[in-house]
C-alpha cells in the first residue's frame, strides 16, 4: 500500500503478510462508502435548488421509480457488497488458518499481563519474540475472563477466551517492535493490558534462541522474560505421570493406542473414513473428549482427561509429541527414557 | 397481511371469526387428551428402548407432535384469524434462526474446551 | 356493556353541530387542557398524553447520558489521568451505554412518537389497550429508577455488553443495573405488543394496510423486534443477573459453560436492538421528506416492505459482532453474507428518500435540514457498517474506536437527527405552537458540526488502531483525542440551544394551525393540538397520505387548515 | 371488560380481536423468553453429553411423567371449561377452572418434592452440594444448573397461570365472563395452554434422553 494512503487513513505501518490486501480492501471500501455519501448528499442536495417551492401551496403530479431501475439498483449494490463479502471472507479464512510448520508459542492471558511460552521452554511476560518471514502461530487461552490479542500493525486480532484455546497466526515481514493491545475489555487496567511483539531477524533470532545477545531493532518496550525448563522434556514427565504411556508409545509401536512417534501433523484415519490432520486442536481434543474422533483399528478404551490435565500439562504434551513427530518409527531414536518408568507400565497403575 | 390495497381492517374483522359463536366438540377436546398421554406414553416407553443417540431427536418430534395437538384442538389456532398464526409463526421461525445459527457456530468450531477451566484453582472475585 | 357510548366519538360536542360555523370560535378543549391537575397527567389512558410523558422522562435520559459522554470526553483531554480514575471511567462508559440505549434510545422515538402519532395515523381513537399502555410507561419508569439506584450503588463497570464471565465477577453493581434494564424491557415488550394490536385492529374505515403513512410501517416493524428480540435479552439480562448474585455460573468454563453462547444470546438482541433504534428514524424520515418536498414517496412499497425486510433479516446477522470471538469460520461466513443482504433494505430507503425529491416542490425547513444532516451520517455511517461487516476488515477494526464511530454516526448521527427532526416537525401538533425557524436552523446547523467533529477523528483513532474503552492512551492520539472533546462540547452546547428554542417557543411561540407544512399525512386532518379522541368527527380517509396532485383537503377545521375548501 | 373500556374500539367484536391477538403476540414473545434458555441447553448438551447423561439418570422418571400426565390433564380442563362456558354452562365452566388451578398446585407440589429431594441429595444449582464433590465434572454441574434455571422459571409461569385462571374464576362466578362474551378466559386458557407445551418439551430434556454414552 502507498505510504501517503496509508497516512491519509491513519493507519500503522504494514508489519505482517495480511497488512497489504487487508489494507487494499481496506481502501477500496472506505473510498466507496465516502463516494457513495458523497453522491447520494450532493444528489439531494441539487435536487433541492432544482425543485425549491416557487409557489407556496404548489401541488406536483405523482411520479414513482420504476420497478425496474429499483431492481439494477438493488442488483448493483448487492453484487458490489457480496463482492466485499467474497474478499474479506477469503482473506478472512486465510486468516483463521495457520500454515503447517508455523512455529507454536503458547498464550496465556491474565488480568492484564500477556504471557508466552515458546517450545524451546523459555517464557516472557508482555514481550513476543518471534522471527521474520516465518509463519507464527499463537495457541491462546485466558486464565480469567475475555481478552483480546491485538496487533494493529499486523492486522491481527483474536479473542482470549478462557476455557478453550484458540488459534491465531501471523508473519511478520520486518524486524522491530510492534505494540500488543487488548482489545476486549476486561476490567480496570483493560487499557494498560499492552505488549509488544518483538520480530527479530534470523540471525537475531537464532541468537535469542541460544540467550545470547543480541540487537533488538527499534525497542521501544521492555518486558519481563523468564526462563523455564525445556516444554517437550516437561511434556515426557507429564505423559509417564499421568499414565499415557501405559497406553501410547514414543518408540513407535503401536500399542492400546495409536503411537506418538511421527503421530503429530500426520493425516489419521478415522473409524468413520474420514481422515484428520493430527494437529494441536485434534490433540487436546482427544484428550477431552478421548471417544470424538478415534483412529480406525483402535478401541474406544481412553477415558477423558478433562479436568485432570491443566493447560501447561497440555502444552507440554503436545510440544513433546511435537519433538518426536519427525522421528522414525524404528525405535532407533536417542530419546532418553524411551521406555516407561517400570511401575507405571501397566494398566493396572493408571492414576 | 394481504395484499390488496384497499383490504381494512374492518375488512380483516369481517372475515374473522368470533369466539362465541364457534362450536367446539367436547368429544375432540377428549380424543385430544386421549391422544397426548398416549404420545407421552410412547415417549416414555422409547426412554426404555435405549435409542441412544436417536433418543433425542425422537423424543423432540413426539413433544412437536404434542405441542401441535395442543395449539390447534386445546389452543384453537386453526380457527384464529391469519394474523395470530402469522405472529405464532413468526415467533418459531426466529427461535429456529437462534438454535440454528448458534449450531451453526458450535458444530463447526475446533477448539475443544479446557482441561483446566480458570475457577478450577482458587480464584479472588473482581 | 355492549353499547358503545355514541358521544364519546364526538366528545364536546353536540351531533349536528358543524364545527366550522363556529364564528369567532370558542376555546377549543385539546388533550392538552382536558383535564389540568398532575393527577389528569400521571393517572391519563389518552396515548397522546402518554407519548408526552415517555418525551419528557426520555429527555432527562438523554440530559444524563449526555452528561456521561461530556465527562468522558474530557477525561481523554490528556493521555492519562485527567478527571477520573480509571474504575470510574469505565463506570461512565457503561452508564453512558446503559442510559443511552435503554432509557433513551429505545424509548425515543417509538414509545413517544409512535404512541402520540400512531392512533391518529391509523383514524383511531387511542391505542388497542390504553390502560396497558400506561402500565408500560410506569414499568419503563421502575425500570430506569433500578438503572438510577445502580448509579446511586456506584454504577456497573462491565460495558453496556455486560460479556460474561467479567460481568459475573464486577466488582461494581452489576445486579440493580441489569434489573433495571430487564424491567425496562418488559416495558418494550407490552408497547411493541400494543403497537402491533392497534395496526392490526384499530385501523380506520377504507384505511388498507398500503395506504397507511409510512410511519406506521416503521412502528409495525420496530414493535415486532421488540416484542421478538427483547425475551432474549431479558433471560439473558437474567443470567448475568443470577451469576453475578448466586455465582450460578452459566457461561463459566470451570462448570461447563461457555462465554460465547453469551454473546450469542446478547447480540441475538442487541443487533435487531439497534434496527429498534433506527427503524422509527426511518420512519420520520419518511414522514418529513415527502411533506417538505410536497411529493409522493417515490416507492412506497419499497418502504413498507425493506422495513419488514430489516426487521426480519435483522435477526440474522448477530455473528458480525463476534468474527473475532472464536466463533466458527463457517459460521463466520454465513453471517458475513447475511450482513450485506441486511444493508440493502437500508440502501433502497435511502434511494427513495432522495428520489422523492426529484419533481417535487421543495421548502427548506429545519426539519427537511436534519433530514440532510441524517442523509449524509446515516449513509456514511451505514456504509462504514458494511466495511466492518467485511470479515477480514472487522479484525482490524473490531473494537476499536472505528466501531465507535461508526455506530454513533448511526445511533446519533441517525437516530438523534430524526429524533430531532421529529420534535421540530410534530412540534406544532403537538404543542399547538410553532417554533423559531432561523434560531431552529442554527440549532441544526451546530448540531450537525459537533457531532462531525466530534466522531469523524474517532474513524482515523480506530484505524491507527487504537481500542475502545481504553482510559490511557499512547500520547501520539491526543490531538485527535482533543478535537473530538472539543467536537463533544458543541454538539452538547447545541443540544442546549435547541432545547432553549423550544422552550421558548412551548410559551411565547406563535399558535399553529391544523396543517402547518401543508402535509398529506393523517396526523394532520386533526386540529393542532388534537382534542382527546383525536379528531372531532370520525375521518374518512379517501386519499393516500402522501398524495400531493391536489391541494389539502382533509377534514380538519376549516379555520385552521390552511388553504383548505371544505 | 367493561363498557367504559370499550369506548374506544369500534365494537365488541373488534376488542375481541385485539384482545386475542395481543395475547398470541404476548406468547410468541415467551417463546423466544425460554428459546435462549433451550439453546443454551443444547449447546452445552452437546460439549457435555456425559454429564448430562448422567444429570438425565439422576432425575425421577416417575416424578416427571406424572407431572407430564397432570399438565396435559389441566390443559384439557381449561379447554373443556371454555367450551362448557360458550354452551352456557357456568357452573361447569367453573369447576372446571377450579380444578385447573388445583391441578397446577398438584405440579408444584410434585415439583417442589423433587427440589426438596434433589437439596437432600446435596445437587444445588451452580455445581453446588456434596453431590458434586463426587461427581465433579463440568458437564453434570451445568446438567443441574440448567435444570433448576428452566424448571424453575416454568414453575414462575405455572404460578403466574394460575394466578390468571384464578382470577378469571372469581369472574365467572360473579358473572362478569358471560358465555355471549368468554373470550376473557379463552385467553386465559391459551396462556395455560402455553405453559403446557414448554412443559412437553422440558420432560424428555430433563427426564427421558439419555445420550447413551458411557
Amino acid at each position: 500500500m502507498n505510504d501517503w494512503i496509508l497516512r491519509l487513513l491513519n493507519l500503522p505501518p504494514e508489519a505482517s503478510t495480511f497488512a497489504a490486501g487487508v489494507d487494499w480492501l481496506h481502501f477500496v471500501v472506505i473510498t466507496t462508502t465516502v463516494l457513495g455519501a458523497m453522491f447520494v448528499f450532493l444528489l439531494a442536495v441539487y435536487w433541492l435548488v432544482r425543485y425549491r417551492r416557487r409557489h407556496p401551496l404548489e401541488t406536483t403530479a405523482a411520479s414513482s421509480i420504476s420497478a425496474r431501475h429499483e431492481i439494477a439498483l438493488i442488483a448493483a449494490l448487492l453484487s458490489l457488497f457480496l463482492a466485499f463479502w467474497v474478499v474479506g471472507a477469503t482473506q478472512y479464512n486465510h486468516m483463521r488458518s495457520p500454515p503447517a510448520g508455523a512455529t507454536t508459542v503458547y498464550v496465556t492471558a491474565k488480568q492484564w499481563m500477556w504471557k508466552f511460552g515458546y517450545p524451546n521452554g523459555r517464557a516472557s511476560m508482555d514481550i513476543l519474540t518471534v522471527p521474520a518471514h516465518r509463519p507464527v502461530k499463537l495457541v491462546m487461552t485466558s486464565r480469567d475472563v475475555i481478552h483480546s490479542f491485538y496487533v494493529p500493525a499486523f492486522r491481527m486480532k483474536q479473542d482470549v477466551v478462557p476455557g478453550r484455546y484458540y488459534t491465531a497466526w501471523f508473519e511478520a515481514t520486518s524486524p522491530g517492535q510492534y505494540a500488543i493491545e487488548c482489545a476486549e475489555y476486561c476490567g480496570v487496567s483493560h487499557s494498560r493490558m499492552g505488549g509488544a511483539v518483538q520480530v527479530l531477524s534470523d540471525e537475531d533470532y537464532a541468537r535469542w534462541l541460544d540467550g545470547k545477545p543480541f540487537d533488538a531493532p527499534g525497542a521501544r518496550f521492555e518486558g519481563r522474560v523468564e526462563e523455564r525448563g525445556d516444554l517437550a522434556s516437561a511434556g515426557r514427565d507429564v505423559a509417564a505421570r499421568r499414565g499415557c504411556l501405559a497406553c501410547h508409545t514414543i518408540d513407535g509401536q503401536p500399542h492400546i493406542g495409536p503411537t506418538w512417534v511421527g503421530l503429530f501433523g500426520s493425516e489419521v484415519t478415522l473409524e468413520d473414513g474420514t481422515s484428520v490432520v493430527a494437529d494441536e486442536a485434534y490433540l487436546t481434543r482427544s484428550m477431552m473428549d478421548p471417544q470424538a474422533q478415534i483412529v480406525r483399528g483402535y478401541k474406544p478404551v481412553m477415558p477423558t482427561y478433562f479436568g485432570l490435565l491443566d493447560s501447561t500439562e497440555v502444552a507440554s504434551l503436545v510440544e513433546f509429541m511435537k519433538s518426536i513427530a519427525d522421528a522414525t518409527s524404528t525405535p532407533a531414536i536417542t530419546l532418553p527414557r524411551v521406555a516407561p518408568e517400570p511401575g507405571t507400565g501397566s494398566r493396572g497403575s493408571l492414576p | 397481511m394481504s395484499g390488496a390495497g384497499t383490504t381494512a381492517a374492518a375488512k380483516e374483522a369481517a372475515g374473522g371469526k368470533t369466539t362465541g359463536a364457534k362450536e367446539t366438540s367436547a368429544v375432540s377436546l377428549a380424543s385430544t387428551l386421549v391422544a397426548l398421554l398416549a404420545l407421552a406414553g410412547l415417549s416414555l416407553a422409547l426412554r426404555y428402548a435405549h435409542l441412544g443417540a436417536f433418543g433425542l431427536p425422537v423424543a423432540m418430534i413426539i413433544a412437536a407432535a404434542k405441542a401441535v395437538l395442543v395449539a390447534v384442538f386445546f389452543m384453537e389456532i386453526l380457527v384464529e384469524r391469519v394474523t395470530v398464526r402469522l405472529a405464532m409463526s413468526t415467533g418459531i421461525v426466529l427461535v429456529g434462526i437462534l438454535l440454528a445459527l448458534i449450531a451453526a457456530d458450535i458444530l463447526t468450531r475446533e477448539t475443544p474446551p479446557l482441561s483446566n477451566p480458570p475457577g478450577t484453582e482458587p480464584r479472588d472475585r473482581g | 356493556m355492549t353499547t358503545i357510548d355514541a358521544g364519546a366519538l364526538f366528545p364536546g360536542r353536540a351531533p349536528g353541530q358543524d364545527p366550522t360555523e363556529t364564528a369567532p370560535r370558542p376555546v377549543r378543549v385539546s388533550y392538552l387542557t382536558d383535564g389540568t391537575t398532575v393527577w389528569s397527567w400521571l393517572a391519563t389512558t389518552d396515548h397522546k398524553r402518554i407519548g408526552v410523558l415517555y418525551f419528557v422522562t426520555t429527555v432527562f435520559a438523554l440530559a444524563l447520558g449526555g452528561a456521561f459522554a461530556l465527562l468522558l470526553r474530557a477525561e481523554h483531554l490528556t493521555p492519562t489521568r485527567t478527571i477520573v480514575d480509571a474504575y470510574t471511567y469505565n463506570r461512565l462508559f457503561t452508564m453512558h451505554g446503559i442510559v443511552m440505549v435503554w432509557l433513551f434510545m429505545i424509548p425515543s422515538i417509538p414509545a413517544a412518537f409512535g404512541n402520540f402519532l400512531l392512533p391518529m395515523m391509523l383514524g383511531a381513537k387511542d391505542v388497542a389497550f390504553p390502560r396497558l399502555n400506561l402500565l408500560s410507561y410506569y414499568i419503563y419508569l421502575f425500570g430506569s429508577i433500578w438503572v438510577l439506584v445502580a448509579l446511586w450503588m456506584g454504577g456497573c463497570d462491565t460495558g453496556w455488553t455486560f460479556y460474561a464471565p467479567y460481568s459475573a465477577h464486577s466488582p461494581s453493581a452489576v445486579v440493580p443495573t441489569v434489573f433495571g434494564i430487564f424491567i425496562v424491557g418488559w416495558s418494550t415488550i407490552l408497547t411493541g405488543m400494543n403497537f402491533i394490536v392497534t395496526t392490526h385492529t384499530m385501523r380506520a374505515r377504507g384505511l388498507g394496510w398500503f395506504r397507511m403513512p409510512l410511519f406506521v410501517w416503521a412502528m409495525y416493524g420496530t414493535s415486532i423486534i421488540q416484542v421478538l428480540a427483547t425475551p432474549v435479552l431479558a433471560i439473558s439480562l437474567a443470567i448475568v443477573g443470577i451469576d453475578h448474585a448466586f455465582d450460578w455460573g452459566l457461561f463459566d468454563p470451570s462448570r461447563g459453560g461457555d462465554p460465547l453462547l453469551y454473546q450469542h444470546l446478547f447480540w441475538f438482541y442487541s443487533h435487531p436492538a439497534v434496527y429498534i433504534m433506527i427503524l422509527p428514524a426511518m420512519g420520520v424520515v419518511s414522514e418529513v421528506v415527502p411533506t417538505f418536498c410536497h411529493h409522493n414517496v417515490s416507492s412506497y412499497r419499497a418502504i413498507a416492505y425493506s422495513t419488514l425486510g430489516i426487521a426480519f433479516v435483522g435477526f440474522a446477522t448477530w455473528g458480525h459482532h463476534m468474527f473475532v470471538a472464536g466463533i466458527s469460520a463457517f459460521d463466520a461466513g454465513a453471517f458475513g453474507v447475511l450482513s450485506m443482504l441486511v444493508a440493502i433494505f437500508s440502501a433502497v430507503k435511502v434511494f427513495t428518500w432522495v428520489f422523492t425529491m426529484r419533481a417535487g416542490s421543495i421548502v427548506f425547513r429545519t426539519p427537511l435540514l436534519y433530514f440532510f444532516a441524517f442523509l449524509f451520517l446515516f449513509v456514511f455511517g451505514g456504509m462504514t457498517g458494511v466495511a466492518v461487516a467485511t470479515q477480514s476488515l472487522d479484525v482490524h477494526w473490531h473494537d476499536t474506536y472505528f466501531v465507535v464511530a461508526h455506530f454513533h454516526f448511526i445511533m446519533v448521527g441517525g437516530t438523534l437527527t430524526a429524533w430531532l427532526a421529529a420534535i421540530h416537525y410534530w412540534f406544532p401538533k403537538v404543542t399547538g405552537k410553532m417554533y423559531s425557524e432561523r434560531w431552529a436552523t442554527l440549532g441544526a446547523v451546530l448540531v450537525f458540526g459537533g457531532f462531525f467533529l466530534t466522531f469523524f477523528p474517532q474513524f482515523l483513532l480506530g484505524n491507527a488502531g487504537m481500542p475502545r474503552r481504553y482510559y490511557d492512551y499512547d500520547p501520539v492520539y491526543q490531538p485527535l483525542h482533543v478535537t473530538s472533546t472539543i467536537g463533544a462540547f458543541i454538539l452538547g452546547a447545541a443540544m442546549l440551544l435547541v432545547c432553549l428554542v423550544l422552550v421558548v417557543a412551548l410559551f411565547s411561540g406563535e399558535r399553529a394551525t391544523a396543517n402547518p407544512w401543508d402535509s398529506r399525512s393523517y396526523e394532520w386532518y386533526a386540529p393542532s393540538p388534537p382534542p382527546k379522541h383525536n379528531f372531532d368527527r370520525e375521518p374518512v380517509f379517501d386519499r393516500g397520505p402522501y398524495d400531493y396532485a391536489e391541494p389539502f383537503a382533509g377534514p380538519a377545521d376549516a379555520a385552521d387548515a390552511g388553504g383548505r375548501i371544505s | 371488560m367493561s363498557a367504559r373500556a370499550a369506548t374506544h374500539f369500534e365494537d365488541l367484536e373488534r376488542q375481541e380481536q385485539a384482545a386475542r391477538l395481543g395475547m398470541w403476540v404476548f406468547l410468541a414473545s415467551e417463546i423466544l423468553f425460554f428459546a435462549g434458555l433451550f439453546a443454551l441447553y443444547f449447546a452445552y448438551r452437546n460439549e457435555h453429553p456425559r454429564g448430562f447423561d448422567l444429570g438425565i439418570a439422576r432425575n425421577t422418571i416417575a416424578w416427571g411423567s406424572v407431572n407430564t400426565a397432570v399438565l396435559l390433564v389441566s390443559s384439557y380442563t381449561v379447554a373443556l371449561a371454555v367450551h362448557e362456558l360458550r354452551r352456557g354452562k357456568r357452573a361447569a365452566a367453573a369447576w372446571l377452572v377450579g380444578a385447573t388451578v388445583a391441578l397446577g398446585a398438584c405440579f408444584l407440589a410434585v415439583k417442589t418434592g423433587e427440589y426438596l429431594e434433589h437439596f437432600h441429595e446435596g445437587i444445588y444449582p451452580a455445581g453446588a452440594g456434596a453431590f458434586f464433590a463426587e461427581n465433579d465434572e463440568p458437564g453434570i454441574k451445568m446438567f443441574f444448573t440448567l435444570y433448576f434455571c428452566m424448571t424453575g422459571l416454568h414453575a414462575i409461569h405455572v404460578i403466574v397461570g394460575m394466578g390468571v385462571l384464578a382470577t378469571l374464576l372469581v369472574r365467572v362466578l360473579r358473572g362478569s365472563i358471560v358465555p355471549a362474551a368468554s373470550y376473557p378466559l379463552a385467553i386465559g386458557a391459551v396462556y395455560w395452554h402455553l405453559v403446557d407445551v414448554i412443559w412437553i418439551f422440558l420432560w424428555p430434556l430433563f427426564y427421558l434422553t439419555p445420550g447413551g454414552v458411557r
